[in-house]
């Protein structure tokens, strides 16, 4: 038996680690430092319809314990991505969680139709929290029915599971969690970043070029786990967690909260074989906890 | 590219906040031009979260050593300055392409042009010029007397100009200032430094064949993140640039600046 | 000329820095270490009607770069300020910023008419963003109807300015804030604490009693920053900003940002020194950044 | 109470994760009792944030030295674990009241109850009672015979019982295990252990004469945030005490365990 085997709506996960959206580009980069099969599965970039140059540069910033980015979603559209990315990553037995972004309903639509047939792509990951950029994005994030009619939309096409990703700069995540749930959504990918900003200390203008940015890192765990906590135990679709997360350890807080898996982000950046090494960590952590499957763990800070 | 816990070799203070460190490590190994960097983590916790990019100025691949020179300004690199010899430090490099050798000839002449702490870098490039036969004019940038390091260094590989922005050394200015008293043929440029400087630099010897290495903030430092993107100008095929797996080191011409 | 002095509604201040409420007491261990005369203002603990015992313990549990705390507004009511905690703190020359929580609309409006009498309660700080209590609190402060009723009945008894403490765990804080300036709001002080959560890594359940805390420290500052930096765009009302304030160049960014004063919270716990050494460095600054007058650099992330 | 940046004298590690630390600065000047704690920022930097309470296990005025015995388990006390002889630490302290040894006349016998890092306080307080003329009875509780320290120390202050958990050592079981057995009568207890362990003292000498020492997560240390109340018992007129500043030592049946 793999101690590490988790199940979820399309995805059978070798293990619950995954590296996240946007963090980890379309492999290529990591897939030069170890063999990428042996991830639990890869959240690729955002994708959109078009080529997407993105936003001016500086896009990154450093905060205490964390960072802020404004990469602004570039990537090189649907078309590079299915031509170019997706068929690279065939090589790798791992599954492939695209995540989808736009600027209105329609683009969602057609990048999940054409990308969900992508032979290695098992689950959609719809982008509605990303804080970069202008319109679109988080707008469908924050209000629950936009977050709704969107989730439905998607799911009308898709042929594929399909996650959502929720932003938690909102009064209450719970509302959002139910309304695309109901929609008919998959599974629930959470967090995306907290938008915040840091200025330059000479000028006192904003160091990152679009004012604002999404804030990662160790410094908004206690925000995400709380957050999973709270969505675990009102919605019945599973959960991949992500925030913060830096060390094994993290990922049992994740679990533990209510996750069913865990997706790391910065971390990526710090320690460029994080994931592996917590895969490798994992079934060790299990020993010290005297748990026999991961799975096990998985809600414990609410079960009775 | 790999990741290495090296050691700290040695730490001293050249000048005014800037430092030059010897660090030993199989990394060293895998290094194959001048002007490509490492990606340092400076702590093991996670405050500062970040690793910071620095250059690779001088290395030895027979003793597995590198030199960086860098100024201690803000959080990370004032830990780093705190380092000792025998300290241990994770260390992913090296990356990035550096400035090509190759591009200029035994017998040719280069200029090479660095403005503060930008001026690292072109230290192993001019050891490697040199060493294949090509004469090397070095002009370096500081903003006064006290911000000057490695000037006996550069001296012992060809003429060397200093310009200092408060006139406490050398030219009273910029590097361009000296650019325009330099009346000899060259074949090629190199240069390093702040954003402003290139610009200077590559207008001051436009249709000259020339390379300029850049900086932008970084995420990752290994071309997955695209934080560090640059804009290319209208006449090259590709939309942009990453400075960190693409770069730092690009033709003149290339960035759009 | 005093370089630091600033001049809002209710108070006049010889310096832009106060100690944050809940961080600092009634000022009477603080006190033992420094003579309180030399801050510019006191942000005194949470006063109800009621003594409050508050949460249970543990209390607080520490994140990375920040702290997340429950303390349940303890305090030992409005009697026990009155006659003891206020005739106390008038010995110092510093206007005191009187805290004020409840319940209900009533207990708000019991506990500002009585304090806000006492002679060296300069302003009210109305606390609509604790999320530390049951009800009451935070639910004032996410909803922008609430929060301006809550704010016009505190105005209408009060007779010393009133601040509105806002809460950053909403959607969007320029609503609420433009919400309780219509009501008559003097000024505003933000940011309040994250919602957040910590595990235990051996049980998986949360280590504060209380389930969820408070998020303060380092880690918060992008948001806190990010927040006035919009707020201090949509209303005319002057801003006390807080959120991870550690040093001096983060009060520097405060007031970039759009604050004009700057309360200090958890970093008295780090150092209790904190204070007064901002207060020391703030001229050093001032002179690096050539600036004659704290003022001049109020708002200039977002000046022309 | 005093913030002061005391220098590291020494550093060694007892037995498994226990550490024992010299510290000399001016604020051994200021405690008045043992059982008091030093509040430690054990770095500079932001992360870990909150500060570490720590009891004082032995000072020395004259030298202006003192001890303190602590477990590197989370990442605070590990940091604390790294720094050798010559580190600088910003501490704030002495804080909160101490054992009173005054509850105990010349000629008495007094037993002392520890368990784990509950035992250290206990050390400075029996050398202060062996001073005045008391005779001092030790019960040290430890999960293994591992985790036991200072056994030769307590041993040289009086009669000295230890009990493991898993029966590495001593008694079997816990320190009440052994509190069963001794039959001398004696005039005052004093304890400092987890909570469970207190509870169970306080419940085997009811009706004794006794002092215990809390621990409670913490924040400020001074009294100012509220982080570390207990409530007290029906019989006390305060609803509630804070640990670090009308504590950590109560007279048992104040604090409601
Ligand atoms: C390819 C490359 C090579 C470099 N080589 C050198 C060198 O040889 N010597 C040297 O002294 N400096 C070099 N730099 C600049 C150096 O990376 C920054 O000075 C350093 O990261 C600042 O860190 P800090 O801790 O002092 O500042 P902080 O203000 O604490 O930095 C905060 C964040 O901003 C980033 N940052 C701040 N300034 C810069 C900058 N100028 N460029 C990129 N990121 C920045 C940091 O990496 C960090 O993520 C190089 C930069 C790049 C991109
Ligand atoms: C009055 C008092 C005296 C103490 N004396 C000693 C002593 O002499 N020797 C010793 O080894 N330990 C002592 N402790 C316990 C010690 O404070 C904790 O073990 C230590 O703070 C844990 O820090 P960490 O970095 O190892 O753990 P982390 O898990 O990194 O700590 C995270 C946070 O929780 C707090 N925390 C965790 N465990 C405890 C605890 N048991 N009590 C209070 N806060 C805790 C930390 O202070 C920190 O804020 C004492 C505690 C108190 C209240
Ligand atoms: C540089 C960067 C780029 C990101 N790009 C995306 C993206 O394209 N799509 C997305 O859904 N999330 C994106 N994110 C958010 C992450 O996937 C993740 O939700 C967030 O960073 C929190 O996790 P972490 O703290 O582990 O980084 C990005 C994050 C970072 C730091
Ligand atoms: C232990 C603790 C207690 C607090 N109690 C109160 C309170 O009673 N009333 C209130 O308005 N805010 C309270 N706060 C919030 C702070 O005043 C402040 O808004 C917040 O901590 C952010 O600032 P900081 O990061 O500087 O701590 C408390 C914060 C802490 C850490
Ligand atoms: S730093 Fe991540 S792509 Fe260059
Ligand atoms: S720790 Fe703040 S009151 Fe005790």
């Amino acid at each position: 038996m793999n101690r590490l085997s988790v199940d979820l709506p399309g995805l059978q996960l070798k293990n619950p680690i995954m590296p996240a959206s946007g963090c980890f580009g379309f492999g290529k980069e990591y897939g030069m430092l170890y063999d990428l099969s042996i991830l639990g599965a890869i959240m690729i970039k955002a994708t959109t319809l078009e080529t997407r140059f993105g936003n001016p540069t500086p896009r990154v910033a450093e905060t205490a314990s964390g960072m802020l980015n404004a990469i602004g979603l570039q990537n090189p559209g649907l078309d590079g991505v299915m031509k170019e990315e997706l068929p690279w990553l065939e090589q790798f037995d791992v599954p492939i969680i695209a995540n989808v972004a736009g600027t209105e309903t329609a683009d969602y639509v057609e990048v999940a139709k054409t990308i969900s047939t992508a032979p290695n792509v098992k689950a959609l990951e719809l982008n509605i929290s990303c804080p970069n950029v202008k319109c679109g994005g988080i707008t469908f994030g924050t209000d629950p029915e936009q977050a709704y009619e969107l989730t439905a939309a998607v799911k009308a096409v898709s042929t594929v599971p399909v996650y959502v990703k929720l932003s938690p700069n909102v009064t209450d995540i719970k509302e959002i969690a139910k309304a695309v749930e109901a929609a008919g959504a998959d599974g629930i990918t959470m967090i995306n970043t907290l938008v915040g900003m840091r200025l330059d200390r000479k000028t006192g203008r904003p160091i990152i070029a679009n004012v604002t940015g999404g804030l990662s890192g160790p410094a908004i765990k206690p925000v995400a786990i709380r957050m999973v906590y709270e969505v675990s135990q009102v919605v019945e679709i599973p959960i991949i967690g992500m925030g913060g997360v830096s060390e094994t350890d993290d990922v049992i807080d994740f679990l533990s909260s209510g996750a069913s898996a865990v997706a790391v982000g910065t971390a990526n950046f710090v320690d460029p074989f994080i994931c592996p090494t917590i895969i490798e960590e994992l079934p060790v952590k299990l020993d010290e906890l005297g748990v026999e499957h991961i799975s096990e763990i998985v809600g414990r800070s609410h079960r009775l | 590219m790999m990741k290495d816990r090296m050691i700290v070799q040695s730490q001293r203070k050249l000048s005014d906040k800037i430092y030059e460190m010897k660090l030993k490590g199989d990394l060293v190994g895998e290094i194959t031009s001048p002007g490509q960097f490492v990606h340092i983590r400076v702590t093991d916790s996670f405050e500062p979260l970040l690793r910071r990019p620095i250059s690779i100025a001088a290395y030895d691949q027979a003793e597995k050593q590198m030199t960086i020179i860098y100024r201690a300004e803000g959080r990370g690199t004032t830990i780093l300055s705190e380092k000792r010899a025998g300290d241990e430090m994770d260390v992913l490099g090296p990356l990035g392409n550096g400035f090509p050798v190759t591009e200029t000839a035994s017998g040719e002449t280069a200029v090479l042009i660095g403005g503060g702490i930008g001026v690292p870098p072109l230290y192993e490039l001019s050891k490697q010029l040199n060493k294949k036969g090509v004469r090397c004019i070095h002009i370096l940038g500081f903003q006064s007397s006290e911000a000057v390091f490695y000037e006996k260094e550069f001296s012992l590989l060809g003429e060397t100009y200093i310009a200092t922005v408060d006139g406490s050394q050398g030219t009273t200015g910029f590097v361009t200032d000296v650019m325009g008293q330099i009346e000899e043929e060259f074949a090629t440029y190199y240069s390093c430094g702040p954003m402003p400087m290139l610009k200077a630099v590559q207008a001051t010897y436009s249709g000259k064949k020339g390379f300029l290495s850049f900086e932008q903030r970084m995420g990752c430092g290994i071309g997955a993140c695209f934080a560090c993107v640059c804009e290319t100008s209208d006449n090259v095929s590709k939309p942009y640039v990453k400075v960190c797996s693409d770069g730092p080191v690009f033709e003149a011409g290339v960035v759009s600046i």
